[in-house]
């Protein structure tokens, strides 16, 4: 099987997810808000493929990567055009200047 | 035992050389080496494919436009006809310097030339030439195929938006939204022969297809012979030839994309778009047209009594009477893939340029739902002659619905909806770019 | 060895993308490291025998999602506000916070005992690969056996050669599992249980998702039509 | 025609005459009230629907003669000469009256063979149903119809003079066609009070009357009279409270309406009595079902009660006159409370036709408009207790009989006693119809049924007329009303006054005796005066019974002829009232005349019969003449004419007059033989014969007090012989008393009215000192708890709760920092809240 066991592909799914949080916390673009959230699930993914992998969990964790991806890109869809609209709102796309829900 | 990958590959053969020669407890080690001669043998066969191919292409398209326009084309440069011009070219261009414009992103300006060329590469990696020549023999090859060339988009648009020149934006706005439409309708088509072969895997489909022509995807049933010439246009329009060659539009865009491009990076793209033109047109081939096959019978025949003569090179492919089966079987592949290429270098020459907007509906209105159409035709045929009592004696039995391509269709479906949004904002930024 | 080098190599890509995506600035080129690191996992993915999911993993996510977020960045790029600038103190926060993250799921990740999983989990069913790998080598060995050409020892070498060639065909398997059929447990289910459900629903409902977010988007990406007087004369 | 289909076309004609009232009254209220408010319009619709239904009533009546071949009017030998017949005969008009059965069974096999050439077995009262409303046990809530002679010349009678007085009432009441009526009588501070005209709902109510008095006559039993009987209360309420904006009005209309309610509480026990004894409310066997009506049941088949030895029981009858069983018993009623049941439902008949002690209301009942006092107040509804109390007269024991004799002998006395003082020309009249309603009531009572009724009819006739006259010299005075003001008005309205000398003659019970002729009150007031008469004779206790109306018929005769002495005669006393006064339009005389004709002639049977008993000139059947020539035409000397009641002679008048004779016809109780009773009071009630025998006395008795009375009248006001003042002044206490109208307003004032005062007063007091007090001592103790559960309220509840809601929004307040509404902050705190949560499950978590 190698020398490459679950760890190590958990931990690269960490560090994908770290970087996704962090990308969604501090890009002010709603763009990169997006890429965040992409590389966030694709940390997941990484997971739930590894785990299929190297438990005895099966073709779970594919089906469930599948799904994801397939949901992810919906999801990008419709952000986007969210982000369209904000965009023609608000003529900027920086996520600070969409506080009119605040407090 | 039908798996083309039975019997050795290249790395293992290495492998079982390297080891008598060292210890086994460096086996490991051994294995690396091995597996990474094996890699360069790969590319080498690969990227003399990929690189040799398109020179010929760009000399016939020089011929085939100047007899088309009434002329005799490239003579002076090189041997008989001119074969030497596009080495000529080739070499004008590299001695070329490498401009790169002060308002571009110098970094991605770099790169995206070769983002293309490495997702035009990739696709011949999945491509089998012959029974048992293929560089990845990969399950879900066809699948595999058609997400690489999708890659070449971005090569695309990051160079047009790298430039920082608005004629290079536009033109890598319209490219991409004719990329990426046209790989739905593309996608469909192919899954048309993806159902009736039941698999995923190149080489299983054009085994499928050996013996006559009759054995042919393409005449299978009416929905894939409507489909063939479908997935030709689609193809042809994603490779962004004309008459879909928005891109580039030399009387508006200037250059498309490329403008701000000179020199190599320039070649690349065009090393890039000349191998895609081979590569769909080998999955054309691979999909509807018998592969490797001839269609006649008798050749193929001949050359199976062959293929198991010489068992002493046990790598797989290479066996002596396999390599010489499989030498005939790759030219006929590549000469019917070159056909294809020919057809489509001829319509570049013979019909004018579409609008922007021609382009587009042409794809969402019209090719869309026609491959749907096909699609479920196809689906529905072997229904239809098992519930009528035609069956059809050849491949019926193994065209039943396989569980891959269900998984393939979520696939197409989720780019079905990405590329509806890209044609909608196309659309939207074009009226803006126009005002 | 060489799944190893391959696995650091796409690796390393992969997170050194994702860190360079949250370091760039501009979004074009947090794009374009977005494709490098995605392209990676999809390696990843390749190695980790999950072929189909790979496959995908590029035509969806690459070749689809990240097209899609560079047409967002070209279709609001407008002058200076394609750099919207992070402030150092929020990009230090974010680093310290993300950190913090990293060290909780790293020290999750590396606190469990990987190795006791197979104890400690029901085996009632084997990995895909490890299935596929069984099928086709007892296969191969009866082929071997009945042509008695290999030797014994040559035998074995030949079926770990096919165990590793056959890794990563899921295409079957995962078709199956939409279809509502897992072969991978039923064929070690004992008598009398009842077959596994599969994910016909699930995939039933992402397809009509799929179809309802494609109407949904392109409705509201629509361009919105501005009414001008005498515009009808124009159409 | 065979006993059904006469029964149906009665029914048909009489419904017919009963429901056009109706209809004319929903068209006037509904129809005409909107469209034709200012026109004569619903005054014809009125008078074309009670004429049609004079029509209707007269078309019975013939019909009924023909299906009867006017058994009822054959010939009078029978009484002629009664001697040789004796009480044992059976007459065909007394034959025993069976309600409903067909007379050809067995009830007549005894009657002998005299009466088989003139009796023929004929049916004379038709019964059935309409509409069975409600079904109680036993008891059956029915809408029938009881139709013999009574109620069809009840009902000619009725739509007669009610079609004469609508005629007379176009002309009364024109006044009221304006927008802007001004009613003189009322003052206001703007002077007098003005009103739109209400001269649709004057013939409104009218047809609304009408059709419930005929409803009441046409009723089938007790209980739909009992609530005819209430209807036409009300109406007479609406109509004596016409004026309703003169208080007088108001205060009369409550007064008659409260009256009537104090007798119709006495007609409810009588139907509580009868309903739980008899379990009937129907007059007649029931033709379908056979069950025995309370004719029959009282009386039997033979008229008698069936009275139990010890004279404390009265067995009830089936329908065949056998005594009903009832488990194995006999069923009977309490004999006191056949009395009670008799006394109750005269007490409603008290009530209504104002006899004393409830006889006040009726005076005051003069404020509604004339043509009303005469159709409502002397001619129909008053009459209607008369009526009932003959309707009902198988069911009064004689002890019942004697309360009513002497209930109408007080009431005849006092009313003609005020009348003789009273000034005001309704009033007058008034009086005299409450007197007169006595008479007719003395007569029930003293076993004069048939003269009782006969009077009934004949009253109505005249009392109508004088109402009318009345009303004919108020329109030409202009509304003046006292007597003391008139005076000389022949010369100015000859008709009125000569039409009206005919009502006071007739009322007066004069005759001349040499011509043999006399108007009709004579013949009737004779034959209640004869009655009286064989009354007293038999029961010598109860002779004031026959001084009484004696004495009284001088009275009548008195009052009447001084008020038409005082109106007509003499010089004007108010010469402003004698210049403005005209005689009235024809719409007004024309009733007059045609009225008093009838009053003069009603008694009379040549219209049918001549003396001889032979068809007269209208007669519309011809009697058998071989029994009417049987019969010896006598001289026709005037004592003998006199001492015959009128019988012979050219008019043929009285009891031998068709009117009678169909009245008597509808007998149910034979006064064949005197019948004493077997009650408490040893009270015999005289025979037919013995009325008979003694009636040339009382005929000259009551002639020469009807002449003094007039004659005296004559002296007093006509030559002014005798000064009216001088007596007056001579007898100041009576006079007084009788102005005070016997003091009876007084008397009740201190016997109901003060107690009702002081009683109400104490409860005033208890209200004001113990119950007020009570009260607002709980009000205050309420009031001050609700102060301190205010403040509890406020400072308390509602601390708590602003407390609650201040902290929450305060809370919220500073929270709402938190949300900042920046996309990013957000996930960066999901990520914080990872850490945190996993260091606290870290450390939380014993490793």
């Amino acid at each position: 099987m190698g020398g490459v066991g679950l760890e190590a592909y958990l931990i690269v799914g960490a560090i994908l997810f770290v970087c996704g949080v962090v990308c969604m916390a501090t890009k002010r673009n709603a763009i990169g808000v997006l890429m965040g959230v992409e590389l966030v699930l694709n940390g997941a993914n990484i997971n739930f493929v590894a785990f299929s992998r190297f438990t005895p969990l099966g073709l779970d964790g594919q089906s469930f990567a599948l799904f994801v991806v397939v949901l992810a890109a919906a999801e990008a869809a419709v952000a986007l055009a969210i982000a369209l609209n904000f965009y023609n709102n608000h003529t900027t796309i920086d996520v600070d200047r969409g506080n009119e829900l605040h407090g | 035992m039908n798996g083309p990958l039975a019997a050795l590959t290249i790395q293992q053969f290495l492998a079982d050389q390297l080891a008598s020669y060292g210890s086994p407890d460096r086996a490991e080690f051994i294995g690396l080496i091995a597996f990474v001669l094996a890699g360069l043998v790969h590319a080498t066969l690969l990227i003399s494919l990929f690189a040799v191919l398109p020179m010929v292409y760009i000399w016939m398209e020089r011929k085939v436009a100047g007899r088309i326009q009434d002329r005799l084309g490239p003579t002076r440069v090189g041997g008989k006809f001119g074969w030497l011009q596009t080495l000529a070219d080739g070499i004008k261009l590299i001695q070329k310097e490498d401009l790169i414009p002060a308002s571009a992103d110098a970094m991605i300006f770099r790169m995206s030339p070769y983002l293309a060329t490495i997702a035009s590469f990739a696709a011949f990696m999945v491509l089998p030439i012959a029974d048992g020549w293929v560089g990845v023999a990969s399950e879900c090859g066809a699948f595999l195929i058609l997400a690489l060339m999708s890659l070449e988009v971005f090569g695309i648009i990051l160079a047009g938006y790298s430039s920082g020149s608005k004629w290079a934006l536009f033109g890598a706005m319209r490219e991409a939204a004719q990329m990426v439409s046209y790989e739905i309708p593309m996608a469909i088509c192919a899954l048309i022969p993806l159902v009736i072969a039941g698999s995923l895997n190149l080489q299983v489909i054009g085994q499928m297809q050996s013996g006559g022509a009759w054995n042919w995807f393409v005449f299978h049933d009416p929905f894939a012979f409507i489909a063939f010439f479908c997935y030709f246009v689609v193809a042809t329009a994603s490779v962004k030839r004309a008459p879909f060659d928005l891109a580039e539009a030399e009387s508006e865009l200037v250059a498309g994309f490329h403008t701000e491009y000179s020199g190599f990076r320039w070649s690349i793209f065009f090393l890039a778009e000349y191998a895609s033109m081979f590569a769909v047109s080998g999955i054309a081939v691979l999909l509807f047209l018998g592969g490797w096959e001839t269609g006649l019978g008798f050749p193929e025949a001949m050359l199976s009594g062959i293929r198991g003569v010489g068992q002493d090179v046990p790598i797989e492919g290479f066996v002596l009477g396999n390599y010489i089966a499989n030498i005939f079987a790759a030219k006929v592949f590549i000469l019917k893939a070159s056909l294809l290429v020919f057809v489509q270098i001829w319509v570049r020459w013979t019909l004018p340029r579409l609008r922007i907007d021609q382009v587009m509906t042409t794809c969402l209105k019209y090719l869309v739902p026609i491959s749907c159409c096909l699609f479920l035709g196809a689906v529905f045929w072997p229904l239809l002659l098992a519930s009528s009592g035609l069956e059809r004696p050849i491949l019926f039995g193994r065209a039943l619905v396989p569980p891959a391509v269900a998984s393939a269709v979520g696939g197409v479906q989720s780019r079905v909806a990405i590329g509806s949004q890209v044609g909608s904002a196309v659309a939207t930024a074009d009226r803006e770019g126009t005002r | 060895m060489i799944e190893q080098l391959l696995f650091w190599v796409f690796a390393i890509l992969t997170c050194g993308a994702a860190v360079a995506v949250v370091a760039t600035q501009n979004v074009v080129r947090m794009a374009f490291w977005l494709i490098v690191s995605l392209g990676s996992v999809s390696a990843l993915f390749f190695l980790l025998h999950a072929d189909f999911l790979g496959a995908a993993q590029l035509l969806i996510y690459v070749g689809g999602t990240v097209v899609l977020l560079v047409f967002g960045v070209m279709l609001t790029a407008s002058g200076s506000s394609v750099r919207i600038k992070t402030s150092p103190a929020e990009a230090f926060v974010g680093a310290g916070v993300g950190l913090l993250l990293l060290s909780v799921l790293l020290f999750s990740v590396t606190s469990v005992e990987w190795d006791d999983l197979e104890s400690r989990l029901p085996t009632r069913n084997l990995s895909p690969a490890a299935i596929d790998s069984q099928r086709e080598a007892s296969s191969d060995a009866d082929v071997a056996a009945a042509g008695s050409s290999v030797a014994g020892p040559a035998r074995e070498a030949q079926a770990a050669l096919a165990a590793r060639t056959q890794a990563g065909r899921t295409v079957r398997q995962l078709g199956l599992g939409f279809l509502g059929l897992r072969p991978d447990q039923d064929l070690n289910r004992p008598e009398g249980e009842g077959l596994s459900s599969g994910y016909l629903l699930p995939f039933e409902i992402v397809s009509i998702h799929l179809l309802v977010v494609l109407v949904g988007a392109a409705y509201l990406a629509r361009a919105k039509r501005r009414v001008v007087a005498g515009a009808s004369a124009d159409l | 025609m065979d006993p059904q289909t006469t029964g149906d076309l009665l029914r048909n004609l009489l419904t017919a005459a009963w429901l056009l009232p109706l209809l004319g009254f929903i068209a006037e209220i509904y129809w005409l009230r909107w469209s034709h408010r200012l026109s004569k319009s619903s005054a014809l619709c009125a008078v074309a629907c009670i004429g049609l239904g004079f029509l209707c009533s007269f078309s019975a009546l013939m019909v009924w003669g023909n299906a009867t071949g006017w058994a009822a009017l054959s010939p009078v030998e029978h009484h002629g000469s009664s001697e040789h017949h004796g009480s044992e005969a059976s007459h065909p008009e007394h034959a025993p009256a069976d309600a409903a059965a067909v007379i050809a069974g067995a009830g007549h096999e005894n009657h002998g063979e005299e009466v088989a050439h003139s009796a023929k077995s004929v049916q004379k009262a038709f019964s059935g149903t309409f509409y069975q409303l409600a079904k109680f046990g036993s008891l059956k809530l029915s809408l029938d119809w009881y139709i013999d002679s009574l109620t069809l010349v009840m009902f000619t009678m009725v739509t007669f003079i009610a079609t004469c007085i609508h005629i007379f009432a176009i002309g009364y009441m024109k006044d009221e066609l304006t927008e802007e009526y001004e009613d003189h009588e009322v003052h206001t501070s703007h002077g007098h009070f003005t009103r739109p005209g209400r001269f649709h709902r004057f013939f409104a109510y009218l047809s609304l009357f009408c059709f419930s008095m005929l409803g009441l006559v046409l009723a089938g039993n007790i209980f739909q009279v009992f609530i005819f009987w209430e209807l036409v209360g009300v109406c007479s309420y609406l109509l004596i409270g016409f004026y309703i904006e003169r208080k007088s009005a108001s205060t009369a209309a409550n007064k008659a309406f409260i009256m009537n309610r104090v007798g119709d509480f006495g007609f409810l026990i009588g139907l509580m009595i009868l309903w739980t004894w008899c379990g009937t409310f129907q007059f007649a066997d029931s033709p379908t079902s056979g069950d025995a009506g309370l004719f029959t049941m009282v009386r039997g088949n033979d008229g008698k009660l069936d009275v139990s030895e010890d004279g404390k029981e009265v067995f009830l009858r089936d329908a065949s006159g056998h005594r009903l069983q009832q488990h194995g018993q006999d069923r009977s009623i309490g004999y006191l409370l056949l009395i009670a049941a008799g006394c109750g439902i005269f007490a409603g008949c008290i009530g209504k036709s104002a006899q004393f002690p409830l006889q006040t209301w009726l005076p005051d009942a003069m404020e509604g408009p004339t043509p009303v006092s005469a159709l409502v107040h002397s001619a129909t509804m008053v009459a209607a207790g008369v009526y009932l109390a003959g309707r009902f007269y198988p069911m009064f024991t004689p002890e019942v009989l004697l309360v009513i004799a002497y209930i109408g002998c007080i009431t005849l006395f006092i009313a003609a006693t005020i009348a003789v003082v009273a000034t005001d020309i309704k009033r007058v009249l008034a009086y005299s119809t409450i007197s007169q309603l006595g008479y007719m009531m003395l007569a029930i009572g003293v076993g004069g049924w048939g003269a009782g009724l006969f009077h009934l009819v004949t009253h109505a006739f005249f009392k109508s007329l004088m109402f009318l006259c009345s009303g004919s010299v108020i329109a030409g005075c202009h509304h003046v009303q006292e007597m003391p003001r008139m005076g000389g008005l022949r010369r100015k309205m000859p008709i009125t006054a000569y039409t009206m000398l005919v009502g006071v003659i007739a009322i007066s019970g004069l005759a001349i005796p040499v011509l043999n002729i006399g108007l009709s009150g004579f013949y009737s007031k004779d034959a209640i005066v004869a009655s009286a008469l064989a009354y007293s004779n038999l029961n010598p206790v109860h002779s004031l019974l026959f001084f009484t109306p004696l004495v009284t018929a001088g009275i009548t005769a008195f009052y009447m002829f001084r008020l038409w002495f005082l109106t007509f005669a003499g010089e004007p006393r108010d010469q402003h009232v004698y210049d403005h006064c005209h005689e009235s339009p024809r719409v007004m005389t024309t009733p007059l005349i045609v009225l008093a004709v009838l009053a003069g002639a009603c008694a009379w049977g040549w219209l049918m019969f001549d003396g001889d008993g032979n068809p007269g000139l209208l007669s519309p059947v011809a009697v058998d003449a071989e029994v009417a020539g049987e019969q010896p035409a006598e001289s026709a000397s005037w004592w003998k004419w006199l001492s015959n009641g009128g019988k012979e002679g050219p008019l043929c008048g009285g009891e031998a007059g068709p009117l009678f004779r169909l009245l008597a016809d509808s007998a149910v109780v034979s006064a064949d033989e005197p019948y004493t009773s077997l009650g408490p009071a040893k009270i015999t009630i005289p025979s037919h014969h013995q009325i008979h025998e003694v009636h040339p006395q009382a005929g000259v008795m009551a002639l020469i007090a009807a002449f003094a009375g007039s004659i005296l009248a004559y002296v007093m006001y006509g030559v002014r012989g005798i000064r009216a003042e001088d007596i007056r002044r001579q007898f100041p206490g009576v006079h007084e008393f009788l102005v005070d109208k016997w003091r009876f307003d007084v008397l009740y004032d201190a016997m109901f009215v003060r107690p009702v005062h002081v009683v109400s007063a104490w409860c005033t007091g208890f209200d004001k000192h113990v119950l007020d007090v009570v009260l607002h001592t709980s009000a205050k103790v309420v009031q001050s708890v609700a102060q301190w559960d205010r403040k509890f309220d406020e400072g308390m509840v509602d601390g708590l709760v602003n407390l609650v809601g201040n902290v929450t929004r305060s809370v919220g307040m500073s929270l709402r920092v938190v949300q900042t509404g920046r996309l990013r902050q957000y996930v960066m705190w999901v990520a914080v809240g990872v850490v945190v949560l996993f260091a606290v499950l870290i450390t939380a978590t014993p490793r």
